[in-house]
């Protein structure tokens, strides 16, 4: 009886309504992630006579394959929170990872030397697109349209067009291993997502990351430095992809001067599908991780439905679309209610 | 003004979901002549412009253009009568130079369809600007002039139209004094080739200096026209600020002062309600006045236990009870009819009668189950009571005007025969009709022997319906007063603080 | 006019001539007429889609599915040929019908999907690779014969064909840019959109149009590449999109639309193509060449930047 | 710090001047604020009114020319220059970030930050639970009332948003507060109220405004001290006390065509 009032009070349904609005912009895109793995877990038993999708391995094998992308898409909603974008983190994953390598293989630093160096160089090569487009005034599409070419072209030179191999195995062991039947690079993304989830909502940084995308020119005449601020901003961006390519160079045992194409663009989809707004201003890091898991299971779904791979970037590329109008939608509603 | 009309907008009705933009106004504006539209911000003077220039389709109503009903389906056919708007944020493109801005849109077709002869369109600007004076080379980017000369190249392109008509929304928010000045003297050249203007300001220095007549609007509806020399500053602030209304508040009958239903006794709530008494007897209407912030909405949550008090106390009907929940304050009887009726007060979405009897449904729905005959039945008696305009009870809420959105709330808490009723702005937003009809609903339940406390900040509504007014001013009461021999400004500077000392 | 306007556009111009000069003091064979020919045929396609993507940027959006699109247009072209004996106009029409009709599929989602350009673009450079490589299954399509490779390796009197249509998608396009009321409006939409809609611009119309000419133009490069290197590689075009973007916004076309003109940007695509041209017969090993790429996109964005700042004199905040 | 007298003037202007190129945006412009004074900067547009108030609170340098705060001579190198030596500006349409709450936007730049660990250095965690409550009590201080400091700005109105502007001034400015067209965008209502803050603010706590408007009869009520640009040159400074409307405006248009309105 008492319950029932209270469901037909004004304030307290409008308070629930409101609650609800602002839950639904804010998680709707979970509600997407749980709609798929509900939609996986009926359809594999129904198609290929089991379950294969809803197994303790298969779903690490999920978040294994998000995990990468994962940890850049993290750095890069940081960029575009703060109003920028960052096209050339494909390219710094080549470089991070061929400059490891050869570090390793040729200078003996071993792997923990190995993963120091590949997010060093991810560092530096955020702090040089910060450089341009914070001293220079270049815009971050240009800046890092430019360092695109440069960083694979840097990377394509010192490896001679080469893959590398042969830097000890103990790199591969250690970072591509796992702990307590966990893949390393599963906990290097949680570890990623839950200390930049806490940067970006509870701490400066964070903070002025939103602000500096909502409006340079008015943090800026709060007395905050925005150019270091967004110097720092590129460089995470950097580090992160840096420890991302130290990843792919143990899962993979070899650096390579071609890998990480297109990894911007997953990146950049992740972050959007995450609610993330290229206008900047907005983002979260739980959508965006949600967002990386998203591209994770539908490529997981194809994989156990034997889809030709080459169907892969037709369906992920639809799940995008979908997943962005669908967001656009729920948006709009929130803003109604 | 025996002559004809160039424009005649009648009865021009608009609503959007939940709101009455426009009632049934009128709108004449005559040959060569500078109309100056004023209105408080909401009062529809856009929402009635972008009708004329076919932003937005009426509900109901009719323009007239020379004497011909047209009907106006876009920016492009309002331009195709000779109906020019220039927006308040100009409407100019920067990087393209001042004949093709003219000319945007509708340039001039080259021997080639689909091409534009460009010697054409830049004499053609040419002469529009020569016939304002502006000494501006056609093909100087925009981004590269002034502010007025951009504002002046607005008013090129719009006589570049043909216009007859020039609605100039607050052009002179970024102007200069001197440029104000250039700008009056371009549009009474216009005035004397024939153009009408239809001038928005809230400068009313501006529109003396200009205008020749005035349209004033106010709450969606026309309060009236008049020419300039019938009118001082004063009555046109009037005007629109509607304090005349007052005469529409009748009193009915005499005030027969019962027992106290409601007691409240060193009320306080930390930081914004501070150690409030007074007391509300049956058949009363309080009217509580104050500025907004000054804690009247949240006194009334107070005691309608939205939040609780942290010290104070309240008493119903001669016994003190606590009110920690809303639940409680609806169980002694207390209704309450919140500020914002459509985030708080309402279903939009639903329909009126589950919104009338949803307070009611707790009680009547004892298995769970909706007696929907006994819904229908109480549903339609509320609606023939109140009034309430709706072709059926299936309505969906947000398809209502406010004032019938606002009975609906009403109705709501009339289901359940509450002693006291508190309302939160009962008119904001309600076109004067009905305005009208839910004073004289209070009226009503008044003598019926309700309670009423409404906060309202319009001071004729707290003068013309209350019994009773207290002001409130940070947090505190401040002062009574009988609204019988009480004045506006008496309780004006009892609300600011400034009749304190 | 259109003198005035590549002369306004100098920085580049003048960074091409010095290119130019540089490369012909250094290689003997660089100002000779073959290299020269040479340098015209092989960037025929980048010329064509560079016009297609400023079309898109002056209108305030952008396009990232042009490499895909024109791989896929390619590769159905040449199946058509191959595998189904369509006669060959007919199959570079439907080619080129495809583009754009993909063009439009891009339009709508930005138009009335209200996606962002950026978004919706990535995910059809997606979704059309993804295509190409399902319906070549991997493999590429080849022995396309004379017919078709005559628009990539034939000549029209002297001329060689892909120069014959570059030239003339570049003259169509200036003077649709310039002579026609499209052209002025997709330069109003670029400047401010709202206010465009305001004067009566069908906008939404000139939009999808303006996506459905660079998928077209798209599938027309896609075209010319197949016939040129004789087989519709499944990875063909890969990255193409971003030589556009570079090229146009080289050739001083804005990001946020409404500012730059077509010579311009096809300038930007010949210091791009001559870029490339020059260090090969430099023997500059392919590696580097990317740097190199990279560091003249970044240093004259700057250079234009810094003497648009001087002729302005006055920081503008 | 020196001993404060109420002689000595609080911001001296001593001949500033500023050329942008070739343009001469200010010509050696000389004024004093007094501790406790209302000073309005009137003038035409392009007078150089915004040309100046950028230079006072370190957003653009000055070509020549220096300031003296309560008699020391200073340099405003960066905004954030002003802003430790105690000026704060409110800009007409720069005034809040909309994707941020209320209490952020107020301690935009001068956050309250707790944990000294490394990752507290390097991000600077916050101390959000302090913020939030002294933005409460500061802006309940001066009457404004919002409802609630976690807010987000975007669903506040334009009154309020200015109100929430100015309160973030008047919490971190000690010594001299600039508002720029404070009342330019808002209705009859909400301009009252503001200047009814800035009288109260002056007679209560001594601050020292300095204030841009385009409308002369806000400056009138509220100012002490009226100093008039035109064209870059500083052509007057009127005592409120002296002078007339009418008279401000006839050297704002340029004394000779001496145009009396209102």
């Amino acid at each position: 009886m008492e319950s029932k009032i209270e469901a037909a009070l004004p304030s307290a349904a409008y308070e629930q309504r409101l609650r609800w609005a602002r839950f639904v912009a804010r998680y709707g895109i979970v509600f997407v992630l749980l709609l798929i793995v509900v939609i996986l877990s009926i359809l594999t038993p129904i198609i290929r006579g089991e379950q294969l999708f809803l197994t303790p391995r298969n779903l690490l094998q999920v978040g294994l394959q998000a995990s990468i992308n994962a940890i850049i898409a993290v750095g890069m909603t940081f960029v575009i929170t703060s109003g920028g974008i960052d096209l050339s983190v494909g390219s710094m994953v080549a470089l991070a990872g061929v400059l490891a390598a050869m570090a390793m293989k040729e200078l003996q630093i071993g792997a923990f030397g190995g993963f120091v160096v590949a997010v060093g160089v991810g560092a530096l090569c955020g702090l040089f697109n910060g450089f341009l487009i914070t001293r220079i005034g270049l815009s971050p599409f240009i800046a890092t349209l430019g360092t695109m070419g440069v960083f694979r072209g840097i990377g394509l030179v010192v490896s001679q067009g080469q893959s590398i191999y042969g830097f000890g195995r103990e790199f591969s062991q250690i970072f591509a291993g796992a702990v307590i039947g966990i893949p390393v690079p599963v906990i290097v993304a949680a570890i990623v997502a839950l200390l930049f989830w806490f940067v970006l909502n509870h701490t400066r940084f964070g903070k002025y990351t939103i602000a500096i995308g909502g409006s340079e020119e008015i943090t800026r005449l709060a007395g905050v430095p925005v150019k270091n601020y967004k110097m720092g901003i590129y460089a995470l961006c950097g580090v992160l992809t840096g420890a991302a390519a130290a990843l792919l160079l143990a899962r993979l045992s070899s650096g390579d001067p071609t890998f990480g194409r297109f990894f911007e663009l997953d990146a950049i989809a992740a972050a959007v599908m995450g609610g993330t707004s290229l206008s900047g201003g907005e983002g979260t890091i739980t959508g965006t991780i949600v967002g990386a898991l998203i591209i994770s299971l539908v490529q997981n779904a194809m994989n156990l439905f034997n889809v030709p791979s080459y169907w892969q970037d037709i369906i992920v590329g639809s799940v995008i679309v979908a997943a962005v109008i669908l967001d656009q939608l729920r948006k709009r509603q929130s803003r109604v209610a | 003004m025996a002559e004809q009309a160039l424009l005649h907008m009648h009865a021009i009705t608009k609503t959007f979901p939940g709101v009455q933009a426009l009632r049934e106004v009128d709108l004449t504006v005559y040959p060569s002549e500078i109309l100056a539209l004023l209105g408080e911000n909401g009062a529809g003077k856009s929402t009635l412009m972008k009708i004329l220039n076919g932003v937005f389709a009426p509900n109901s109503g009719q323009i007239r253009w020379q004497g011909q009903a047209v009907v106006v389906h876009s920016p492009r056919a309002a331009q195709r009568l000779g109906i020019s708007m220039i927006h308040q944020e100009l409407a100019l493109i920067p990087y393209l130079d001042v004949g093709k801005n003219i000319y945007l849109g509708r340039e001039p077709q080259g021997v080639v369809p689909g091409t534009i002869d460009w010697r054409k369109l830049y004499q053609q600007a040419r002469e529009q600007l020569d016939r304002l004076g502006l000494a501006v080379d056609p093909r100087t980017p925009v981004r590269y002039l002034s502010l007025a000369q951009q504002q002046m190249v607005e008013v090129a392109k719009a006589i570049s139209l043909d216009a007859r008509l020039i609605v100039m929304d607050e052009p002179t928010s970024s102007l200069t004094d001197n440029e104000v000045t250039t700008l009056f003297e371009q549009m009474r050249k216009l005035r004397a080739q024939g153009v009408s203007i239809v001038f928005i300001s809230h400068r009313l220095n501006e529109v003396f200096q200009v205008a020749d007549r005035v349209t004033v609007l106010r709450d969606g509806t026309l309060v009236g026209s008049k020419a300039i020399g019938e009118l001082t500053q004063d009555e046109i602030i009037r005007m629109m600020v509607g304090r005349e209304v007052a005469d529409i508040y009748e009193r009915h009958g005499e005030t027969q002062r019962a027992e106290p239903i409601l007691e409240v006794r060193n009320l306080t709530r930390r930081g914004v309600v501070s150690d409030v008494n007074f007391t509300l007897h049956r058949g009363e209407i309080v009217g509580l006045a104050g500025l907004v912030g000054a804690g009247r909405t949240e006194l009334v949550e107070t005691i309608f236990g939205i939040h609780p008090a942290t010290s104070g106390q309240i008493i119903l009907n001669g016994q003190p009870v606590r009110i920690k929940h809303p639940a409680q304050a609806i169980h002694y009887g207390i209704g309450l009819v919140p500020e914002d009726r459509k985030g708080q007060g309402l279903f939009l979405r639903m329909n009126v009668g589950t919104n009338v009897i949803v307070t009611l449904l707790a009680k009547l729905a004892g298995w769970g189950l909706i007696p929907w005959k006994q819904v229908k039945k109480i549903g339609e008696e509320f609606i023939q009571r109140l009034n309430i305009r709706t072709p059926s009870l299936q309505q969906r809420v947000r398809n209502l005007s406010g004032g019938n959105q606002q009975k609906v709330v009403i109705a709501k808490w009339l289901t359940r025969e509450p002693k006291v009723l508190v309302l939160d702005e009962p008119t904001r937003g309600i076109d004067i009709g009905a305005k009208a009809e839910i004073h004289r609903l209070m009226r009503q339940l008044a003598q019926q022997g309700v309670g009423i406390l409404m906060i309202s900040s319009e001071l004729p509504e707290v003068l013309g319906v209350s019994d009773r007014v207290l002001v409130m001013h940070e947090g505190r009461l401040v002062a009574e007063f009988d609204p019988r021999t009480a004045t506006q400004d008496e309780i004006m500077s009892a609300a600011t603080g400034a009749a304190k000392s | 006019m259109t003198i005035a306007t590549i002369l306004r556009r100098g920085t580049v111009l003048f960074v091409l001539i010095a290119l130019v000069i540089f490369f012909s003091l250094n290689s003997d064979r660089f100002l000779q007429e073959r290299n020269l020919v040479n340098i015209a045929v092989q960037n025929a396609h980048i010329i064509i889609v560079t016009v297609g993507m400023t079309l898109v940027m002056l209108s305030g959006g952008i396009d990232l599915s042009i490499g895909s699109v024109a791989a896929l247009t390619g590769a159905v072209a040449a199946g058509l040929i191959v595998q189904n004996s369509v006669p060959v106009p007919l199959a570079m029409l439907l080619g080129l019908a495809l583009g754009f009709a993909i063009g439009l599929i891009n339009g709508w989602m930005v138009v009335y999907g209200k996606l962002p350009p950026f978004v919706a673009t990535l995910a059809m450079l997606g979704m059309a690779r993804g295509l190409t490589l399902v319906y070549t299954n991997g493999r590429p399509i080849a022995n396309i014969g004379d017919e078709f490779t005559f628009w990539g390796r034939g000549t029209i009197g002297p001329i060689p064909t892909p120069i014959v249509v570059w030239v003339v998608v570049v003259i169509v396009a200036i003077l649709l840019m310039t002579r026609t009321r499209f052209g002025l409006h997709i330069y109003a939409i670029g400047g401010n959109e709202e206010t465009a809609r305001l004067a009566g611009v069908p906008v939404n119309r000139v939009k999808m149009l303006t996506f459905g000419i660079s998928g077209f133009l798209a599938a027309l490069g896609g075209l010319l590449l197949t016939a040129r290197v004789f087989s519709a590689q499944p990875q063909a075009a890969v990255g193409l999109e971003l030589d556009a973007i570079t090229a146009a916004v080289l050739g001083g076309v804005s990001l946020f639309g409404g500012v730059g003109n077509i010579p311009g940007a096809i300038i930007g695509a010949l210091l791009v193509g001559v870029l490339g041209n020059g260090m090969n017969l430099l023997r500059v090993a392919s590696y580097p060449q990317q740097v190199i790429q990279g560091v003249v996109l970044v240093l004259a964005v700057t250079i234009d930047m810094y003497t648009k700042r001087l002729e302005r004199g006055a920081p503008k905040t | 710090m020196l001993k404060m007298t109420t002689d000595l003037p609080l911001l001296s202007v001593r001949n500033i001047t500023k050329a942008f190129g070739a343009v001469q945006a200010l010509q050696g412009i000389s004024f004093d604020i007094a501790p406790g004074e209302v000073v309005a900067l009137v003038g035409d547009n392009g007078a150089g009114k915004s040309t100046l108030v950028k230079i006072i609170s370190g957003l653009y340098k000055a070509s020549s020319g220096e300031f003296a705060l309560r008699g020391q001579t200073c340099h405003f190198e960066t905004p954030a220059d002003a802003l430790k030596a105690g000026i704060e500006t409110v800009y007409q349409d720069l005034a809040l970030i909309d994707q941020l709450d209320v209490a952020d936007n107020v301690y935009l730049g001068r956050e309250v930050l707790r944990g000294s660990g490394f990752l507290g250095r390097l991000f600077g965690v916050l101390n959000r639970a302090t913020m939030r409550r002294e933005t409460a009590a500061a802006l309940s201080q001066l009457h404004i009332k919002i409802p609630a400091p976690t807010m987000p700005v975007r669903m506040m109105s334009g009154g309020q948003r200015l109100a929430v502007a100015i309160g973030r001034a008047v919490t971190w400015g000690r010594e001299l507060l600039i508002l720029d067209e404070p009342t330019a965008a808002l209705g009859v209502e909400e301009t009252e109220q503001v200047l009814r803050m800035i009288e109260e603010l002056r007679q209560k706590q001594r601050m020292t405004f300095m204030i841009i408007s385009h409308n002369m009869q806000d400056v009138y009520r509220v100012a002490d001290k009226i100093v008039i640009l035109r064209q870059g040159r500083h052509v007057a400074t009127l005592r409120k006390t002296e002078t007339t409307l009418e008279e401000i405006v006839a050297y704002i248009t340029g004394a000779k065509q001496k145009r009396v309105e209102r």
